[in-house]
């Protein structure tokens, strides 16, 4: 089925919480209210028209700094200088976080993408992890790098980074740590690379320029 | 021998010192090796011999570099010539771990909690630049440790990545040297002594 | 054995007494040294056979010649281990543990017929002797598992226990058997009561078939009762991390190490002892080759078998084991005890 | 075969002494078992805490993260062409898969076409490198089992095959050998091919037969593999299993097949599906079985792809080009040697993407231990993680 009926059948399920649906060349997807994902995902599994019984993948994003216009000026990601410490930005972040759903039916072999949009400062969504038992894990992982708190998780813990991590990483205005646990994570100044290094050139991103010395 | 740039102040040299790493006056310094009986000579150079010929690693593997450890274990390079092919699975019976891969901030711990385990003495080989310096995770790697240095003290730096098997073996080479006592037979080419005197230090 | 008493009463001048002390004090000295150097050995043999096996070498250069030291360096290396004793470890047990194992392996090579009048201990229930003392072993490896305060090791003990115990029953009912044969459980009788050559050999199968499926019943179970693979419950490496003796170091693990190959050996010599013929030559005119010389190239074809069966088969389960010791290798080693005493009624054998 | 008796009957966990009543006065409680993160049977880095009542385990709860590279950060920072050097490092058995997986993400963000030549070797390469990393699932599988032999003959062929990778690409073992708009060199002119062929012969005619007879029909392995760690059909998409592990369970599903990408299509083979030859549908052999014919499958698509290799050039872009891919998002997957690969690439017309989510096939294959491994004794957990087949490159990322 191709995925603008599929947004039709859910449309007329949701109501007003199907928000928009964006025609696109490659992957077309539907906007839905972050309230009511749940129910979105439970109609696209057990109708028997869709029949959406895998959950390829849930994605997490962050729209912080993204530049909507596609001239490539989002902003860039705070890393590590040469020296190996922490790079520091005055950068307020805005822009709010986001998930993504792809879903693909084994039976009827359609795929379908779902969108959703939340608040940076009160990012809940609820969970799909009763639905697809994959969805837990993924889930766990968007809190853990990008703080989206799924609500009704059963296994509400971090996925990667230990409990007592500081921050979320994947976030945009993350600030690299220097030290953890009594485990350092800055490095150390090194010699600098004798060799000439063309900067600028093309596999040189803009922002990653060696350092003159 | 010292005709190195002696470091700028400012210069944190409490890292090498720690460490004993002096790569410079490894790569100058030219010490000839002669290979004798060992039945003749002296106690400490028996047990020093028993030690280097035995050395067995720890099955401790921890990212890419782990496979490459294992394939030098393996059929076509055989690290079991050199004595070091009995893997202990417990840091008890082991004398080497062979650091192979990106230490990772979660993981640091636990690397630092079997490197205690072992018993003394022994020995750390960093394998790949992962282990030596964070490698490709340098510049955005938020949970990666930039060198196993930070944790343990290394003695042999194998680089790479992943560095080929016959690297590996070479370092276990440099590392029974290390044990031998002697400063290695590693004779550097010209070229090598010529670049270590090149690379400038920098705050 | 006779010479060496006659020499300490002779030409040393002591007493009965002193004479015996004296013996045994040798002989204990000789069986340690010939238990280490065999266990060195096979060490050494397990590394070459494991990568001729896995088309590799194995060591090479500790030696110079195809890796010959390195088990003696390997040894060398271990004596100078630190040794750790864990804070939370039963220390009394745990240290006593290596000892009770290497003790008990040692125990039973006292009473093995090296050759026509040397023994260390010649007992007239000599057999029944050696299965006693080997199975000190099990106490020495469950002490070790519980007092290295280890969950690993805890695990391995458990495991370990209950496999021995339990491989225990076969490997004694396999050599009744043949006590039926000789009519004697001393060591020497069973030997000379296979005189005469290759087919005189309790092996035989044409001789009487429930003796050879005595032997592989045998087989089978010392390999479970010397924990080697396809059965090496206790320290399964991919499961375990090292089983009983994940804490210990050193010293103490060499204990282990040592015992474990002298197990080996001691399990392969009472194999060749029972079925294979002792230190009888394998035909009647080779007799000037030593009885130790055939004794010994037995064994160690025995543990070359050994070592072959267990670098081509994966492990069996621990359920899985249990279910092949009780309901398969008892019921059968039973039943070929009957068979074996039906066979030699019917042949007028019996003695 | 959801709905087959047996598959119901295995997947019930057993009972053990905890559950039934306890002796007055004895207090029994459960054994909390730390397996890893240094642990010769996880693979890696993996941490399993098992809550276990003797040898049967109760609890299983992976902790992941020993390996947390942060590729996803990382793929924020870097360029496109860049970024490639990491995909290599996910999955460091099969990297030339996941070489595929990335740029044909980029590529098809960018629209870009690739040449025929291009696609013919990447599928060659990819396929080689996916039997490298079966051979030593198979080889890891056997040596959970306690067979060690297996594994350094698994590793002797593979060692073989990464010489044929290295006269491609230049690298050994990580090649970083694909570039959006074709790969990054040619086919060496010195008899590769023939090589290839020759291996590919070699490896169908007489190396399979050889473990077959060593590993896959021993009475041990069978044994120790059949009826163990059943995963059915149900169960394994609902956890979203992928590749072999979820043809093992009898669905008849392969992105190469399926969601074609590539020119798979062009190609003459079969998906390898589990039918529980030696006990149940889903049990651990069906995935060491699958494994094992995939390699077989994998010959003659390489053997197909290399005596059609077409003429014509090899890059759709020179090498020194910069990668522009316009604004966009896609989620594309590829069937990496362990499953479905995905990459969730959104782009803003920059040099770096502006977010990059990776869809590995272990991260959710190994989810699926929580469930089956309840009830299991603590060996056949060691079994089931080991027919698994995960790496933690691509777990933790």
């Amino acid at each position: 089925m191709e995925p603008n009926a599929i947004y039709e059948l859910l449309a007329a399920h949701l109501g007003d919480g199907a928000l928009a649906f964006t025609e696109h060349p490659l992957e077309p997807w539907a906007d839905v209210a972050p309230g009511r994902v749940a129910d979105a995902c439970r109609f696209l599994r057990d109708d028997p028209r869709l029949d959406f019984n895998q959950l390829m993948c849930l994605s997490g994003l962050d729209w912080d700094g993204h530049d909507a216009a596609g001239k490539g000026k989002s902003v860039a990601i705070l890393g590590y200088s040469d020296d190996g410490q922490p790079e520091k930005s005055d950068r307020v972040a805005t822009g709010e976080l986001g998930v993504a759903y792809h879903l693909y039916s084994h039976a009827l072999k359609h795929k379908f993408t779902l969108r959703l949009r939340v608040p940076r400062d009160a990012a809940t969504v609820p969970t799909v992890s009763g639905l697809w038992s994959t969805a837990a894990w993924h889930e766990r992982e968007a809190w853990d790098l990008l703080g989206i708190t799924f609500a009704g998780h059963p296994d509400p813990r971090r996925m990667l980074l230990e409990e007592d991590w500081v921050g979320h990483p994947l976030r945009k205005d993350y600030v690299m740590p220097d030290l953890w646990n009594g485990v350092p994570l800055q490095g150390q100044p090194y010699c600098a690379n004798p060799f000439p290094v063309a900067t600028g050139g093309p596999d040189q991103p803009a922002g990653d320029k060696p350092a003159e010395g | 021998m010292s005709t190195h740039p002696t470091p700028p102040s400012g210069y944190d040299v409490g890292r090498e010192q720690m460490l004993d790493f002096k790569v410079d006056q490894q790569l100058l310094e030219v010490v000839e090796t002669d290979a004798k009986n060992f039945i003749l000579t002296t106690v400490d150079e028996v047990f020093n011999w028993a030690k280097l010929s035995s050395v067995w690693p720890v099955t401790f593997g921890l990212a890419c570099c782990a496979i490459e450890m294992m394939a030098t274990s393996a059929t076509r390079y055989d690290i079991d010539r050199f004595g070091a092919g009995a893997f202990r699975a417990t840091p008890r019976q082991a004398d080497l771990m062979i650091v192979s891969g990106t230490v990772t901030a979660k993981m640091a711990t636990r690397l630092k909690l079997i490197y205690d385990q072992m018993p003394e003495p022994k020995w750390v080989i960093a394998m790949g630049s992962c282990a030596i310096g964070g490698g490709p995770y340098f510049k955005y790697g938020y949970h990666v440790v930039k060198g196993v240095d930070f944790m343990v003290p290394v003695d042999v730096y194998v680089p790479g990545c992943p560095p080929r098997p016959e690297v590996l073996l070479d370092g276990l080479m440099r590392l029974q040297d290390k044990i031998r006592g002697r400063k290695g037979r590693f004779i550097a080419p010209k070229w090598v002594t010529d670049y270590a005197k090149l690379i400038p230090y920098r705050k | 054995m006779q010479l060496l008493y006659d020499f300490f009463t002779g030409q040393m001048g002591l007493d009965a007494t002193g004479a015996h002390v004296s013996v045994a004090s040798l002989m204990a000295v000789l069986m340690f040294t010939v238990m280490a150097i065999c266990a060195i050995f096979f060490t050494w043999m397990e590394r070459k056979v494991a990568g001729f096996m896995q088309s590799r070498y194995g060591p090479m250069y500790t030696g110079r010649f195809h890796g010959w030291a390195q088990a003696v360096a390997d040894m060398l290396k271990i004596l100078g281990k630190e040794d750790i004793i864990p804070a939370e470890a039963d220390k009394g047990m745990f240290k006593f543990a290596p000892i009770l194992v290497l003790l008990g392996s040692l125990l039973a090579w006292a009473a093995i017929p090296w050759a026509p009048d040397f023994v260390a201990a010649d007992l007239d229930l000599g057999l029944f002797y050696i299965f006693a003392a080997s199975s000190l072993v099990v106490i020495g490896i469950l002490m070790a598992g519980w007092a290295s305060n280890n969950k690993w090791a805890l695990y391995g003990a458990a495991r370990g226990a209950a496999q021995m115990v339990s491989y225990e029953i076969p490997l004694a009912l396999a050599a009744v058997p043949v006590i039926m044969r000789a009519g004697s459980l001393n060591p020497q009788d069973i030997v000379i009561s296979q005189q005469g050559g290759i087919w005189h050999w309790n092996i035989n199968p044409i001789a009487n078939p429930f003796l050879f499926v005595a032997f592989i019943l045998y087989f089978i179970a010392s390999i479970a009762e010397t924990n080697r693979g396809p059965f090496d419950m206790p320290e399964t490496e991919s499961e375990l991390v090292a089983g009983y003796h994940t804490e210990y170091t050193g010293m103490r693990f060499a204990f282990f190490f040592l015992a474990e190959y002298a197990n080996l050996f001691l399990v392969s010599m009472i194999a060749a002892m029972l079925f294979l013929g002792g230190w009888w030559a394998p035909l009647p005119g080779m007799g000037w080759i030593p009885p130790a010389l055939n004794f010994i190239i037995k064994g160690v074809l025995l543990v070359f078998l050994n070592m072959w069966v267990r670098w081509t088969l994966p492990r069996v389960r621990v359920d899985q084991l249990m279910y092949l010791c009780w309901k398969v290798m008892i019921p059968a080693s039973l039943l070929c005890v009957v068979g074996a005493g039906l066979w030699m009624m019917a042949w007028g054998q019996l003695k | 075969m959801a709905n087959d008796p047996n598959v119901a009957k295995a997947a019930a966990p057993k009972r053990g002494w905890h559950d039934q009543d306890h002796v007055p006065g004895i207090k029994s409680e459960l054994l909390e078992l730390n397996m890893g993160p240094q642990h010769p049977a996880t693979h890696g880095v993996l941490r399993l805490l098992l809550q276990t009542d003797g040898e049967i385990v109760y609890k299983v709860t992976p902790v992941l993260g020993y390996l947390h590279r942060c590729a996803e950060k990382i793929a924020e920072g870097v360029t496109y062409k860049q970024w490639v050097v990491y995909t290599d490092r996910f999955d460091y058995l099969a990297p030339m898969c996941c070489n595929h997986a990335y740029v044909t993400a980029v590529e098809r963000l960018m629209g870009q076409q690739v040449p025929e030549r291009a696609e013919h070797i990447r599928i060659a390469v990819s396929e080689l490198s996916r039997i490298a990393s079966h051979l030593i699932a198979l080889a890891t599988f056997g040596l959970d089992m306690g067979a060690w032999t297996p594994l350094l003959y698994c590793f002797r062929e593979r060692e073989e095959i990464l010489n044929l990778l290295e006269r491609i690409s230049g690298g050994r073992m990580l090649y970083n050998y694909m570039i959006p708009g074709g790969v990054r060199y040619d086919v060496p002119n010195d008899n590769w091919v023939a090589d290839v062929l020759d291996f590919v012969d070699l490896m169908e005619h007489n190396k399979l037969p050889e473990y077959n007879t060593l590993l896959t029909y021993n009475k041990i392995f069978i044994e120790r593999t059949a009826d163990v760690g059943v995963i059915d059909a149900k169960t394994a998409l609902d956890y979203g299993c992928t590749g072999p592990v979820l043809r093992g369970s009898g669905v008849d599903f392969d992105c190469r097949r399926d969601d074609p990408y590539s020119l798979y299509h062009k190609f003459d083979w079969q998906v390898q599906v589990g039918r529980g030859e030696m006990g149940t549908v889903g049990d651990c052999w069906d995935r060491y079985i699958v494994r094992a014919r995939e390699i077989e499958q994998s010959c003659r698509i390489i053997r197909q792809a290399l005596q059609q290799l077409p003429d014509g050039p090899y890059q759709a872009i020179a090498l020194k080009a910069l990668v522009k891919v316009p604004a966009g998002a896609a989620y594309t997957r590829v069937e990496s040697a362990k499953g479905e690969l995905g990459h969730y690439l959104i782009a803003d017309g920059g040099q770096t993407a502006f977010r990059n989510k990776v869809r590995s096939p272990s991260f959710c294959n190994l989810q699926v231990v929580e469930k089956v491994g309840v009830g299991q004794m603590v060996s056949d957990l060691v079994a089931l993680v080991g027919s698994l087949d995960i790496v933690l490159g691509e777990i933790d990322r």
